[in-house]
């Protein structure tokens, strides 16, 4: 259904960012919240009245909001397009994002740069909502890159500190190699269609090489945004933006971006299944690397940066065996869970005074019991326990995985062997994975939250005020209450339920991979392994961290794979090992081209090189030119004889 | 007088007119005094109003291609005799003001044309 | 048709020239009122081109404000102006740029004002005349006319190496100049029969393709003078020290228009005119336009001084305009037109900025700046707009042209393709992948400058009390900052205004026509 | 006849008169033989049948030219010891033979068959002698006609050389 209020929603928060960054210096304090905050609310309810009145048959509000630019018979709308799957990304992003305004309230009230903040934050919504709801792949990459400045921006946000300003430009760099991989996919889409917007997208016929390429360019683009192997790591070093953003961008919404691609580019990837199982791989292995990771680290919030880099693995597991219903919905829990801790964490280290290591925290439950809780909470459905919502989406993850008939066509070269087995190992990989992430979770909540005390002296540690614990409760609950969304839909057939459940909810948006979906598989096998995953993992932290002795957790998780944990700690060496690879020999071969091949051969040799050699032409020729007139004269005499012989001798007859 | 252009034809003011030229070529090649190399321009220029007056007199085709005719001639000499006029007249105004500079008329004491 | 409406483009393009004549008459002395007549009449000159752009259409005329008058028909030469809509963009560019130009160094210029003035005000009619001309003699003295005055620009009010630098440039845009020149005269010989013959560039276009083996010499001999101009890698060495040596004004003016010339004249005079020698060398063309791009971004990432940094970066920038118009593709000849203005705006406003700084540190060592943001943010935040308009950030202008240069390259199927061993690559896909690479670049240097000047703690450079933007500064920066929003949302009218003669350029020289055959055993 | 016999003794005059302007040391002596070979060469001129350019070689060159020069010669009023004295150096010699050369090389050229005793050359001369040719008439209807513009541009000339050499010669003004 063609309507013309879509644009309203990106228009809002973009309006809100002007006022606030071109006037936020000049407003009063509470005008500025009020502006930031009613422009987010707004597109929320915009949102929510479109979510609610989508119309059955064709679930769509479609929007032209003028023409962007056209040359050629290229023709590049700003158009918007709202149906099920972008109308709850929406929500998700106005709605987390609200709550997060709502927070940050709290949390940069005392920041000199508070309206520059709330300016980069709105802009930011407007960026993410420009890119859940561009109706061609065009205006997705506006927001695409749109959200990755204000990742660049708000990363870089206390720009005085060299490091953090040095984030930023990484988180931005990187995002850049992956952006290019996504132009590139565009150009191959347009260049076999001619066209640009999902909608023609969605049923032009595409020869396997073509969709291949595509869908292998455009996953690079989501591999740099969401964070995934070999790119993953701008994300734990864009920690040093303050932490509502972190919870905001670097958790709950930008860096799904890339999952939500994948989802809306659904028919494109199931044209592709070598790049589908490709994009499942790569989740797995970015899931379970980071989770090794996020074993040893210190840092309360890099902990949660290789959680979220982990659980973004998930979801890409979960859209490369072809149920994008089962990624989208993990997308969704993840936001709410995701957000709960970051703001939690948050909390915490506004309670400390800025203190963000691990180590010196500590029995913080006594101080801050709202933020324990919901910490506690959200930690609970990250580790998928039952019955918290990531139990259910993770859960349909892994099952979805096992059963998956995506493959059945794919064979490992021309003639090779089937790899129909390549779900299982997803499933044992994912598995695996969901229990570590239970154990550093529990590791974290255990030695942030329980035992004694060890911060440093002189700070008392405290509650947040009532501002920033609110959206706590809100996102907490809302990862409880998200759970029926996973439910598994023979359960809720019939029930009023059913039209919250997701895979219900989204069913005909998707194209189903080419060997259909899997279907009539018991949930309840998975079920009993995942319960078991998640105690085991909350065991093996309890084990080890137990709150009574959580201060030396470490030592002994260190005496037992000293080694390994050795290479955790180090971030399996990635940065440096990059260092070494791409940026110091990059930046080593600029100097050097520029000296060499520039400076001395180009400029020296060639361009002075040809000037020197006139001056040395020039030097033999002032020899003659002593100034006296007379050998002039003599010259010229001998000249006039040349051309008199010449003329008169020469050529008549 | 059917005779006498017999016997001289433009030749014979030609060559006069060459051995003129080389006389003040000589003169400008050889003497250092400005003055008489100046004066040796003068008589090279006399010696081209020679060649001028001389093919003005006897043309080789009937009718001159100019406006003017072959009075052409003559009107080059009159502008280079206007032109002589003037060059005598600022040579020799420089000439007085390097001497007065250098107290010298010595073609070869001035150099300082040179790079 | 008024007189006022016949003679308007003529009247725009003299009007810094009546200024001036003025500035002349006007005493010398201490006083700013030199520069306030070359502001007052290089702003008229803008207001008088804003009827150019709104009363252009593209009408059934080839050219719009099209005047003729006969100057030496005995000799084919007229005083023929007209503007086509990448011409009028170009035109506009420059107009718009006067009075920032002016008002950019204003209180930099000390010594000689008068005669600063007079150089501005007569560059600025030289630019504008070029743009507009439709004689190829016209054209070339407006062409030649401009490289007075900026050389006087580096030479006279440039800093420390300025004489090096503006004979480098004098003699670099000379060269080539020289042998365009007699590339010109050949065609004219070629027009006609004696006392028949043309330099009118309608005229000469319209004449048809000539033989293919001349086309080559003369497309060389044209290409020569545009790549060194535009500068097309390895001819650009000119550009970092003309850039460095000469003040912020003449950095403006070098890089917002000056380099256009190049580019300008690809597609206005060396292309259209030699079609077949154009098809034949676009390959290479743009083989050299993506060295250049990714040539001038590592060159970039290597500097230490600011100004020459931007400079290089311009290298970079010109490899996607040149990339784009040796594509031969709608998209990507518009993305190119385009991507012209978007330079002349971004870059222009860089230098603009990098002067601002210059002004007030007198430094141009990267190292000696650093937390800049903190003493000037608003300067702070004007850097980083027009750093994200270089950087081509969607939202800006300068996502648009180079969208449209590197989709139009990649769907350029006309190039052919390069065979190593049994692989077979498009030479446009290759190329636009390869050319894509310098955005990513492109985000490591420019960011890597921001940070480096106006982040981390405050240095050298940024302790003695740095004062932000003043009124005069905002009037600079402020409508560049708005045109590279303006183009980032709306680039349609202007990609409408190129329409017609980028549709005409890709006609002629997308598709050549056969050529004549050459003379037999002349195979080509 | 006469003709011929006049044109000898004119010749040998100029040649005279020439050589004296080059050997002579001294230039005042240079300049009186000028003013003599000026004189002669206006009796070729005359022969030439160009009676108003003689006339005006007299007037001007001998006249008014040669009088400057023996005013500038007089004003310097050299010393003899700063005459100079003429010195051969190699650029001279060689400036010689060319000159010599060249001059050899016209006349050779110039006695060759260019000119035939009979032919187009005689007879038009014949044709010319009829008509006045070289008179002040005929010379000055084609100054005046066919060559208005550089005969104006003359006087512009002259003012030039005028304005120039008082600049020059006055040293401070």
């Amino acid at each position: 259904m063609e309507v013309s209020w879509l644009h309203l929603i990106p228009l809002l928060p973009l309006a809100g960012a002007a006022v606030c960054g071109l006037l936020g210096k000049w407003l009063p304090k509470a005008w500025l919240y009020a502006i930031a905050l009613v422009t987010v609310l707004l597109s929320f309810c915009i949102g929510l009245t479109g979510f609610l009145r989508l119309p059955e048959e064709v679930p769509i509000f479609h929007e032209v909001a003028f023409n962007w630019f056209s040359a050629g018979s290229l023709h590049v709308d700003m158009g918007f397009l709202f149906d099920r799957l972008s109308g709850a990304l929406t929500l998700v992003v106005t709605g987390v994002g609200f709550l997060i305004h709502v927070y940050s309230v709290g949390y940069m009230d005392e920041d000199p740069g508070y309206w520059r903040y709330f300016a980069y934050l709105n802009l930011f919504i407007a960026a993410m909502l420009t890119l859940v709801l561009g109706d061609n792949l065009v205006a997705m990459f506006v927001g695409w890159e749109g959200v990755g400045l204000c990742s660049y921006l708000l990363i870089g946000f206390w720009y005085t500190d060299e490091e953090k300003a040095y984030a930023g430009r990484k988180a931005f760099v990187v995002n850049r190699i992956g952006d290019v991989g996504f132009l590139i996919g565009i150009f191959v889409l347009f260049n076999a269609t001619g066209s640009v917007s999902f909608a023609q997208l969605g049923v032009a016929p595409l020869t396997l090489a073509t969709a291949s390429i595509a869908a292998l360019c455009l996953f690079i683009g989501a591999i740099g945004k969401s964070a995934q192997l070999p790119l993953y790591v701008w994300l734990p070093d864009a920690m040093a933006g303050p932490t509502p953003v972190s919870a905001l961008i670097h958790a709950a919404t930008m860096v799904t971006a890339g999952v939500y691609m994948v989802a809306r580019m659904s028919h494109l990837y199931t044209s592709a299944p070598g790049v589908l199982a490709l994009v499942a791989l790569v989740g797995a292995l970015t899931a379970l690397w980071a989770a090794l990771i996020g074993t040893a680290q210190n840092d309360i919030k890099r902990v949660l940066a290789y959680s979220t880099v982990s659980q973004l693995g998930f979801m890409f597991i979960g859209v490369g065996v072809g149920a994008f219903f089962a990624g989208t919905m993990h997308l969704v829990t993840h936001a709410f869970f995701k957000a709960c801790l970051f703001l939690g964490s948050g909390a915490v280290i506004h309670g400390l005074a800025g203190e963000q290591d691990l180590r010196r925290m500590g029995g913080l439950r006594k101080y801050m019991p709202q933020t324990a809780w919901t910490f506690a909470v959200a930690t609970v459905a990250i580790s998928g326990i039952f019955p918290i919502s990531g139990f259910f989406s993770k859960d349909e993850i892994l099952a979805q995985a096992l059963h998956t008939k995506a493959y059945d066509f794919l064979t490992l070269g021309p003639g090779g062997p089937h790899l129909t087995s390549l779900g299982t190992i997803l499933y044992l990989v994912g598995s695996f994975t969901a229990l570590i992430t239970s154990f550093y979770m529990w590791r974290c909540y255990f030695l942030a939250f329980e035992g004694e005390y060890r911060g440093p002296e002189g700070v008392h540690p405290h509650e947040s005020p009532g501002i920033m614990t609110s959206p706590l409760w809100i996102l907490a609950a809302l990862s409880v209450l998200s759970l029926v969304i996973g439910l598994p839909e023979p359960w809720v057939r019939g029930s009023f339920l059913e039209h919250l459940n997701w895979e219900h909810f989204t069913g005909r948006l998707f194209s189903p991979p080419r060997g259909g979906p899997p279907a009539g598989f018991s949930p309840w096998p998975g079920y009993l392994v995942a319960l078991a995953i998640g105690w085991a993992g909350f065991g093996l932290a309890w084990l080890l961290y137990a709150p009574a002795r959580a201060a030396s957790g470490d030592d002994r998780f260190a005496a037992l794979f000293p080694r390994l944990r050795n290479a955790f700690a180090n971030k399996f060496w990635v940065d440096e090992f990059y260092d070494w690879l791409v940026v110091r020999p990059l930046w080593s071969f600029a100097r050097g081209l520029w000296r060499i091949f520039d400076a001395t051969i180009i400029d020296g040799l060639f361009i002075n090189g040809s000037a020197q050699l006139v001056a040395w032409v020039a030097a033999l020729a002032r020899r003659f030119q002593n100034g006296d007139v007379q050998r002039y004269a003599a010259v010229t005499a001998l000249g006039v004889l040349a051309l008199v012989y010449a003329f008169l001798l020469r050529s008549s007859p | 007088m059917v005779d006498f252009f017999h016997a001289h034809q433009a030749q014979h003011y030609l060559v006069l007119a060459a051995l003129l030229f080389a006389l003040g070529a000589a003169g400008v090649v050889l003497r250092r005094n400005a003055i008489i190399v100046l004066m040796s321009i003068e008589l090279m220029l006399n010696a081209v109003n020679l060649t001028f007056l001389a093919f003005a007199r006897f043309p080789l085709v009937a009718n001159s291609p100019m406006q003017g005719g072959f009075s052409q001639g003559h009107a080059a000499v009159f502008f280079v005799i206007a032109t002589a006029a003037a060059e005598a007249a600022v040579g020799l105004a420089i000439i007085i003001a390097v001497f007065r500079s250098r107290t010298s008329v010595n073609v070869d004491e001035f150099d300082s044309l040179k790079l | 048709m008024s007189w006022l409406e016949a003679h308007l483009l003529t009247l725009v393009i003299f009007l810094p020239s009546a200024g001036a004549v003025l500035v002349a008459l006007l005493p010398r002395s201490e006083g700013g009122q030199h520069k306030g007549v070359a502001f007052i009449f290089s702003l008229a000159t803008f207001l008088a081109s804003i009827p150019l752009w709104t009363s252009f259409h593209s009408g059934p005329a080839r050219f719009s404000f099209e005047q003729k008058s006969e100057w030496a028909p005995s000799l084919g030469f007229s005083y023929h102006v007209g503007l086509d809509g990448v011409a009028l963009l170009l035109f506009m560019l420059t107009a718009l740029l006067g009075p920032i130009v002016v008002l950019s160094s204003w209180g930099y210029i000390r010594s000689r004002v008068k005669e600063y003035a007079l150089a501005l005000l007569l560059l600025e009619t030289a630019m504008l005349g070029t743009f507009a001309a439709l004689d190829l003699v016209l054209f070339y003295v407006f062409w030649e006319a401009m490289l007075i005055p900026m050389y006087l620009l580096i030479g006279v009010w440039g800093s420390e190496r300025r004489i090096y630098a503006a004979v480098k440039f004098f003699l670099f845009t000379f060269i080539g100049s020289v042998l365009m020149l007699l590339a010109i005269f050949w065609l004219w010989s070629n027009s006609g029969a004696p006392g028949h013959r043309t330099f009118d560039y309608v005229a000469l276009l319209e004449q048809g393709a000539l033989p293919a083996e001349r086309q080559k010499w003369l497309f060389l001999a044209f290409a020569l003078a545009f790549a060194i101009k535009v500068p097309m890698w390895p001819l650009h060495t000119w550009l970092p020290d003309a850039h460095t040596e000469a003040p912020a004004s003449g950095s403006i003016i070098l890089a917002g228009v000056l380099l256009k010339m190049g580019t300008f004249g690809f597609i206005r005079y060396a292309m259209p005119l030699f079609p077949s020698a154009a098809n034949q060398w676009a390959p290479a063309i743009a083989v050299l336009g993506v060295i250049g791009i990714i040539y001038g971004s590592l060159m970039c990432m290597a500097q230490t001084d600011l100004k020459r940094l931007i400079a290089y970066s311009s290298v970079a920038h010109l490899g996607f305009v040149m990339l784009g118009l040796s594509a031969l593709t709608a998209e990507a000849v518009s993305g190119a037109v385009l991507q012209m203005v978007n330079h002349g705006i971004s870059t222009g406003a860089l230098f603009l900025m990098v002067g601002i700084l210059y002004e007030r540190t007198h430094t141009r060592e990267l190292a000696a700046y650093g937390g800049v943001a903190r003493v000037a943010p608003a300067m702070a935040a004007a850097f980083v707009v027009i750093t994200l308009s270089s950087i081509g950030l969607p939202g800006t202008n300068g996502f648009v042209g180079e969208f449209l240069i590197l989709l139009g390259t990649f769907t350029a199927k006309g190039m052919g393709s390069w065979t190593i061993g049994t692989a077979e690559f498009s030479k446009g896909i290759t190329l636009a992948v390869l050319a894509a690479s310098g955005v990513i670049l492109g985000a490591v240097y420019m960011l890597w400058v921001v940070q480096r000047v106006f982040f981390g703690p405050e240095r050298k450079a940024a302790s003695h009390g740095m004062a932000d933007l003043n009124l005069r500064e905002w009037f600079t920066v402020a409508p560049l900052l708005l045109a590279i929003v303006w183009i980032g949302l709306a680039p349609q009218p202007l990609l409408d205004a190129m329409r017609r003669p980028v549709d005409e350029f890709i006609e002629r020289v997308g598709r050549p026509q056969r050529a004549p055959p050459t003379a037999p055993g002349n195979k080509e | 006849m006469a003709e011929a016999v006049l044109f000898y003794l004119f010749a040998a005059g100029v040649l005279a008169g020439g050589s004296q302007v080059v050997l002579r040391r001294n230039p005042i002596y240079g300049a009186v033989s000028l003013v003599g070979c000026f004189f002669f060469l206006a009796g070729i001129y005359v022969l030439l049948s160009a009676h108003l350019i003689a006339i005006l070689q007299v007037l001007v060159y001998a006249g008014a030219v040669m009088v400057l020069f023996v005013f500038v010669i007089m004003l310097l009023n050299l010393k003899e010891e700063e005459l100079g004295e003429l010195r051969f150096t190699f650029w001279k010699v060689v400036g010689l033979v060319a000159v010599l050369a060249t001059a050899a090389v016209i006349a050779w050229r110039a006695l060759g068959p260019a000119y035939p005793s009979t032919g187009p050359a005689r007879d038009n001369a014949i044709l010319l002698a009829a008509e006045g040719f070289g008179g002040v008439k005929a010379v000055g209807r084609t100054l005046y006609l066919a060559a208005v513009l550089p005969f104006e541009l003359t006087s512009l000339l002259l003012l030039v050389a005028i304005v120039a050499a008082v600049v020059v010669a006055k040293g401070k003004i």
